[in-house]
């Protein structure tokens, strides 16, 4: 930040320019079900679940350094371990049920400090090894242990009412989980923000000089890693709350991908960036995966544009934003446009070449064409029929993906430019003198 | 005795065919430091090459032709994309290499169809090479590993006695000061990335024909070659190979095993700790877990691996 | 750069909103069906041996001028084959108001959407949905975990293991030693189990049993030279996709004399990858052309015709699922017809023609009659499959009454009053 | 924490070896409270390798080494850095994503046992702050507090990093080439600086600059070949013939 910058704008004004736009999103979260339908609101609950389990991931990632590609097993043993609770309750146990994801996310908490402590004695590509290793074991164990997890068809319960919420309809469940969701986001924020979170950032930078400060970082590392499995496991166990059942295949490796994903997209530097993240692959899985066989092919392009033009996330391109219209700069229209009329291009040309590309070649279609006589039958993409074989739609297509590439060209040069003067601001340290 | 062979042989052809995917790998980890996911893709790509040119040009040609397309498909990759995020660090790499998995897995998916495709043994080099008691070993498992073991020699040789071998070996150790003697240090990772590929390409177009041809494979051979790059020791071609026969050997002999935990926990005299449900597995039905294992136990042991000498 | 992303967005939901227009185009159509599939993840395969024969079924029915004068028309969700997306295509399904819900794929997933199912219909008791699960084989679904408004249109593991053991050792092709090899999951469990159970009737002996992990085998010949010293003369699996293929290959190219009775060997793509290896296998399956006769060859020229793509395993399963949903619905009076408790008691009493003889479902517990047959992997077959030189010889046709395996009693459902 | 009137530091037959090369034989060393000493000697003496044993970041193959009464060998870094022994780095290393304040309090948190803690209320909080800005002040870095440190300058950034070391509280200090990098004038600087800052305070220093070493040290030892050669006032170890011999290998001059 520059200086000028502070001193325009007083700490009061700042706080309140970042909180008003957090309540309004609390505010419409909470009147959402008034205007949802089930299947959305199943998608919001979802969302949160998502948020809260990649808020937990960014825990290790985004303030310790530390990038696991196990966290599924903390995720799943929440979940694993509230059910069993749920059933407990359902047999007759006293514990309250609203404090069921708590269930869970002790549980996971317990399970990552001993997982944590081993994952911690390393750090980078090597602490990403261990934490696979044990997602590994963790998972051959739990696949079999049938009585205990249930095995591939998993264990069922019910949500009991306590006291006056019954938890039957999916508006008490959106309610409960959004509500946890904020708890943990709370909770986090306060941890980043107090004595220790600064210590967790410092190990983050310079391990070694945290450790020649007295801190003894090996277990610093492990309450992280134990504290960011407790709030995936809380997540997990609201999944389970939410689902009434959990499956081993929740163990499995989908679930630490996501995360990750979740998390790149968004943006790990940023401390809400997960969440933007969560919002938008959850949403984009639950309603794309509808309208197209390919979502996963668009998910993951999406995945290698954002590492590739935007290194920190969706929410960093927010940020950056957000500091230019404050500063006095003045903002470059034009180049906006063409850019997005640019990515639009590019966009529109990929999803027509993947979506005929994907309708060609299923075997149904060459029996289409048996059957009609024709040799390429027309395919449907965006409502319309094309003729896939036709000089009109290909070339289309390479218009589009032309008009694309021009109106992006001079975007790639200055992107290159940003991207090499971020990189020097990551690298940051000025070099030391021979 | 004769089973004990049969295992012996069938654990070290199937370590040397992880061997043959881990070669480009620890080379290019060892060089770049980066855990490139995609490397198992390329292992896909090659199956997929093979099969498809296959068709026109024969098995053998298909060899060629999939390690050279997988060739160019790693150059490429590492030029026009892994390059763009090599200034923010390792985990950017990492991510980027995350992300080619996913999109080449869906690319094979879109183009191929999520079923296997019929990339087989051919029907000239489905005889045996030997008989071990009553077992017959088929020609084809020897080619595999007869693949395996002329990469490695041929790597090691080129490693060894080449000059690019060399400054190869040394931006392995030091890659700054390799930078520094004015070797152009761009040029020679693409190149050995390019290389890396394409022995990926290569181990997918022979074993490619062993195991099902399918959208899967990367899937199914990506976490053991991590594994196995690890386990063995940053860059090392040596330790790559002791650690892929290790795993080899020992998930072969481990199905071969018939004691449940349950007999586990009674020879350590812990009878008593009733783990219900668990004691009545099978060590045979983890043995897909072994090589994790062995991992977890390097890693905190030994990180630098088997024949690592960096920490 | 800053605003980049933005525009993405943006442009990625016009896209969807175009895309949207698509579905539109569809959904013109009088009733619609929700198909639950995992078109995408990794058990997509199967998805696209489902989609087949739902597109298949639904244009017979529609060809012949619909139920109650409606044509009917299939919205096919994925649930990328994870109990978490089968979950939600449920809650979509519902919340767009379906009355019957279709799903084909794996058991896992048909366990989630039926306990979700199970869920709804007994907080919404007014408005209940009837699910009816293509594919899935865990015995369960139609034991303990079954209710009212649930059917299962295959088979489970006992039915596959009696056929299997009876029409091979009815032809004397089974021999006396017999080993099981299988997954280690509950439809791994279940074969297994239902191996050793069929022993004394069919007078052979097990002589060796493995359990193995799902998928993470990468060499089955360790496996293989267990069966070879124990001296097995067939060997019964339940394995699929990638586990059935190594086994297979582990085999032939070990020599080994043993055969292979075999559940999901006709899955596309199974039997070009596996080539010379899969020849002389068993497998117990719904559909063989050339058992069929005439019917047989009829049905598959025209399921070609019109999915490009041969009836194999569990799309014949979907066809026989529409079959009888179609006639259900057709039982009914026209206002009844998305009424799930009518089609659900309707259903128990339809029967529905297949090639090989009727097929129709068990009141008491909601589970598939059908015929089976027995084929072995020839290339004497007259219709080859996968683009090979190979098909399924028939060895032999059980009918429905051969194949059933008696309920056991656990399936205690709530029938409506 | 070591107080009363014994030695600081006591190094008693301290060997390292790394496989078969022994790098360090028979290293007797006491630093006595106050003192300020260097550690000097040609490349390759072994000055490293000394001042990792003693800081903990390896433990020595044979040997015993002495913070006050404790014995310190092998010990972690934290633990030893609890004992009173702090430490600064060659290659600077700071938090450069913090203010220059964050950097500081952090280390005063430590100080105050503070390492675990989710809650700043107490008093002890307020002493904290109190003492982070007083040492600030006192090193004449107040202009300076709220910049990030990353956007220091170089000599800035050496600076902090004294600050860092000296503020957990050490009874010994150990500088590891404290000038390295900087100019001449910088460097200068630099001495005036540490001394300040150590004024009072036991200091362990290896520096290759002997300027800087002359200017801050009351005596120094020289290291020659994992030995300790010579140990005496600056203007002994001058002209000690050993030491010259040593340094020049007996060539011309």
């Amino acid at each position: 930040m520059d200086p000028k910058d502070k001193a325009t704008h007083s700490p009061a004004r700042a706080a309140l320019l970042r909180l008003v736009p957090l309540a309004l999103l609390l505010g419409a979260l909470v009147a959402l079900p008034r205007f949802s339908d089930m299947a959305f609101l199943n998608a919001m609950v979802l969302v949160c679940i998502a948020a809260l389990y990649a808020m937990g991931y960014n825990l290790l990632w985004g303030q310790a350094g530390l990038i696991s590609f196990g966290h599924a097993t903390y995720f799943a043993f929440g979940a694993s371990c509230t059910i069993m609770t749920m059933a407990a309750i359902e047999r007759g146990s006293s514990f309250p049920t609203p404090l069921l994801p708590l269930a869970g996310g002790a549980a996971s908490f317990l399970m990552g400090l001993v997982a944590g402590w081993f994952a911690t004695i390393r750090t980078g590509v090597y602490f990403a090894m261990i934490t696979v290793a044990i997602t590994e074991l963790v998972r051959a164990i739990v696949q079999r242990w049938d009585t205990m997890f249930g095995g591939e068809a998993g264990i069922t319960s019910i949500r009991m009412a306590w006291g006056p919420i019954g938890f039957q309809k999916l508006i008490d469940v959106y309610y409960f989980t959004l509500a946890w969701t904020v708890i943990g986001i709370l909770l986090l924020w306060f941890l980043q923000r107090s004595p220790l979170g600064t210590v967790i950032r410092g190990i983050r930078e310079q391990e070694e000089r945290v450790r020649f400060l007295g801190y003894d970082t090996h277990a610093l590392k492990t309450l992280v890693f134990a504290i960011s499995a407790g709030v995936s496991g809380m997540a997990g166990g609201l999944l389970a709350f939410t689902n009434e059942s959990t499956n081993v295949a929740l163990y499995e490796g989908a679930y630490s991908t996501t995360v990750l994903i979740n998390t790149v997209i968004g943006g790990a530097g940023v401390f809400l960036g997960p969440v933007v993240g969560a919002t938008l692959t959850t949403l984009f899985g639950y309603y794309v995966a509808n309208l197209t066989y390919y979502w996963l092919l668009y998910m993951g392009l999406l995945f290698m544009v954002i590492v590739v033009c935007a290194p920190r996330g969706i929410s960093g391109l927010g940020v950056d934003a957000f500091r230019r219209l404050r500063s006095d700069a003045p903002v470059p229209w034009g180049r906006i446009v063409r850019q997005a009329a640019g990515w639009l291009a590019m966009a529109l040309g990929c999803i027509m070449t993947i979506e005929l590309i994907g309708a060609v070649v299923q075997p149904s279609y060459g029996a289409l064409a048996r059957s009609s006589g024709v040799a390429w039958p027309p395919v449907r993409v965006f409502g319309i029929s094309w003729m896939p074989a036709s000089p009109l739609t290909l070339g289309g297509i390479a218009l589009l993906f032309s008009f694309g590439a021009l109106m992006l060209r001079d975007g790639v040069v200055t992107a290159r430019r940003n991207v090499a003067k971020l990189a020097e601001a990551i690298a940051g340290k000025p070099e030391p003198g021979p | 005795m004769d089973a004990f062979l049969v295992a012996l042989l069938n654990g070290l052809v199937y370590g040397l065919l992880v061997f043959m995917v881990s070669a480009g790998l620890t080379l290019v980890f060892g060089m770049m430091g980066v855990l490139n996911f995609a490397h198992a893709s390329f292992y896909m790509l090659g199956a997929y090459a093979a099969f498809l040119s296959g068709r026109y040009i024969g098995f053998w040609g298909g060899l060629i032709v999939a390690t050279l397309a997988v060739g160019l498909v790693g150059l490429f990759s590492e030029r026009l994309l892994l390059r763009k995020v090599r200034s923010f660090g390792h985990t950017q790499e990492l991510l980027l290499t995350y992300g080619l998995f996913f999109v080449l897995e869906e690319l094979v998916k879109l183009l191929f169809g999520p079923t296997p495709v019929a990339y087989r043994v051919p029907d000239e080099l489905r005889f045996t090479a030997f008989t071990i008691g009553n077992s017959q070993f088929p020609f084809f498992r020897l080619l595999m590993g007869a693949t395996a073991l002329l990469m490695f020699f041929g790597t090691y040789a080129a490693l060894r006695f080449t000059r690019i071998g060399l400054i190869v070996r040394a931006a392995v150790e030091r890659p700054q000061m390799v930078s520094a003697l004015g070797h152009n240090v761009p040029i020679v990772f693409s190149g050995l990335f390019a290389v890396g590929s394409a022995l990926a390409g290569l181990a997918g177009a022979v074993a490619g024909m062993y195991y099902p041809t399918s959208p899967a494979m990367a899937h199914e051979l990506g976490s053991i070659v991590f594994v196995v790059v690890v386990i063995g020791g940053l860059g090392s071609l040596n330790g790559a190979l002791a650690a892929s026969l290790l795993i080899g050997v020992m998930t072969s002999f481990a199905v071969g095993v018939e004691s449940t935990f349950g007999d586990l926990f009674r020879a350590l005299g812990l009878g008593g700790l009733a783990l219900p449900g668990l004691e009545a597995v099978q060590f045979s039905s983890i043995a897909g877990v072994l090589p994790y294992a062995l991992m977890l136990l390097v890693l905190l042991w030994r990180p630098a691996g088997f024949a690592g000498n960096r920490a | 750069m800053k605003l980049k992303s933005a525009l993405k967005i943006a442009g990625l939901s016009a896209a969807g909103t175009l895309a949207s227009a698509l579905l539109m185009g569809t959904a013109l159509a009088q009733t619609q069906i929700d198909v639950i599939l995992p078109v995408t993840g990794p058990t997509a395969g199967t998805g696209e041996l489902f989609k087949n024969g739902v597109d298949f079924a639904f244009g017979e029915v529609n060809d012949a001028g619909g139920v109650h004068g409606k044509k009917i028309a299939a919205r096919i969700l994925d649930d990328g084959g994870t109990t978490q997306g089968g979950t939600d295509r449920v809650r979509q399904a519902i919340s767009g108001g379906a009355k019957i819900i279709l799903q084909g794929g794996g058991s896992a997933v048909a366990a989630a959407i039926s306990a979700d199912v199970k869920r709804w219909n007994e907080r919404n008791p007014d408005n209940p949905v009837l699910l009816i699960m293509m594919g899935a084989e865990a015995a369960q679904l139609t034991k303990k975990d079954c209710h009212f408004y649930a059917f299962r249109t295959s088979t489970n593991a006992d039915m596959r293991v009696k056929a299997l053991v009876k029409a091979l050792s009815e032809n004397n092709r089974l021999g006396t030693k017999v080993f099981a090899i299988n997954q280690d999951y509950s439809w791994g469990r279940e074969m297994d189990a239902a191996v050793k159970e069929n022993a004394a009737p069919f007078k052979y002996q097990v002589v060796g049993s493995v359990l193995h992990d799902v998928s993470k085998i990468q060499d089955f010949s360790p496996f293989v030279e267990r069966i070879r010293e124990s001296g097995a003369e067939t060997v019964v699996t339940g394995n699929w996709a990638r586990d059935l293929l190594l086994l297979m290959q582990s085999v032939s190219s070990a020599n080994l004399k043993a055969k292979f009775a075999t559940v999901f060997l006709d899955e596309k793509g199974n039997i070009a990858s596996a080539g010379k290896a899969a020849l002389g296998s068993y497998v117990a399956t719904a559909f063989v052309a050339e058992a069929g006769g005439a019917e047989g060859e009829a049905y598959l020229k025209k399921f070609n015709e019109k999915t490009g793509a041969n009836p194999v395993s569990a799309g014949n399963n979907a066809v026989m699922a529409i079959r009888l949903l179609s006639r259900a619905i057709a039982s009914v009076p026209e206002k009844d017809m998305l009424n799930p408790t009518a089609l659900a008691l309707a259903l128990e009493k339809v029967t529905a023609p297949w090639v090989h003889g009727e097929v129709s479902i068990r009141a008491e517990d909601h589970q598939l009659r059908l015929p089976l047959v027995v084929g072995e992997v020839s290339t004497e077959a007259r219709f080859k499959l996968d683009g090979t030189d190979m098909g399924l010889k028939p060895v032999k046709t059980l009918t429905a009454a051969e194949t059933e395996v008696p309920a056991d009693g656990s399936c205690q459902m709530q029938r409506p009053k | 924490m070591t107080s009363g009137q014994g030695p600081v530091l006591v190094l008693e037959d301290v060997a390292k070896r790394f496989g078969p090369i022994e790098v360090l034989t028979g290293i007797n060393l006491t630093l006595s409270r106050g003192e300020k000493r260097a550690l000097i000697g040609p490349n390759g003496a072994g000055k490293s390798t000394l001042f990792n044993l003693v800081s903990g970041r390896f433990a020595p193959s044979s040997g015993v080494i002495r913070l006050g009464e404790k014995r310190i060998d092998g010990m972690p870094a934290h633990q030893l850095n609890r004992m009173g022994l702090s430490r600064s780095f060659q290659i600077t290393q700071v938090f450069g994503g913090m203010s220059l304040y964050e950097n500081i309090y952090m280390a005063v948190m430590s100080r105050h046992g503070k390492r675990w803690s989710l809650l700043r209320s107490g008093r002890v909080w307020r002493d904290i702050a109190e003492q982070t800005r007083e040492l600030i002040d006192y090193a004449q870095l107040t202009s300076l507090a709220d910049r990030q440190a990353s956007t220091l300058a170089y000599s800035e950034q050496r600076a902090l990093e004294i600050c860092m070391t000296v503020a957990t509280g050490p009874d010994l200090i150990l500088l590891d080439e404290p000038t390295s990098g900087m100019s001449r004038v910088e460097a200068a600087n630099m001495v005036a600086f540490i001394g300040r800052m150590t004024e009072g305070r036991t200091l362990l220093m290896v520096e290759h600059d002997m300027d800087v070493v002359f200017g801050l040290a009351d005596t120094i030892s020289v290291l020659s070949q994992g030995q300790i050669l010579a140990t005496g006032t600056p203007a002994a170890i001058r002209d000690d013939p050993r030491v010259q011999d040593a340094y020049l290998g007996g060539s011309a001059h």
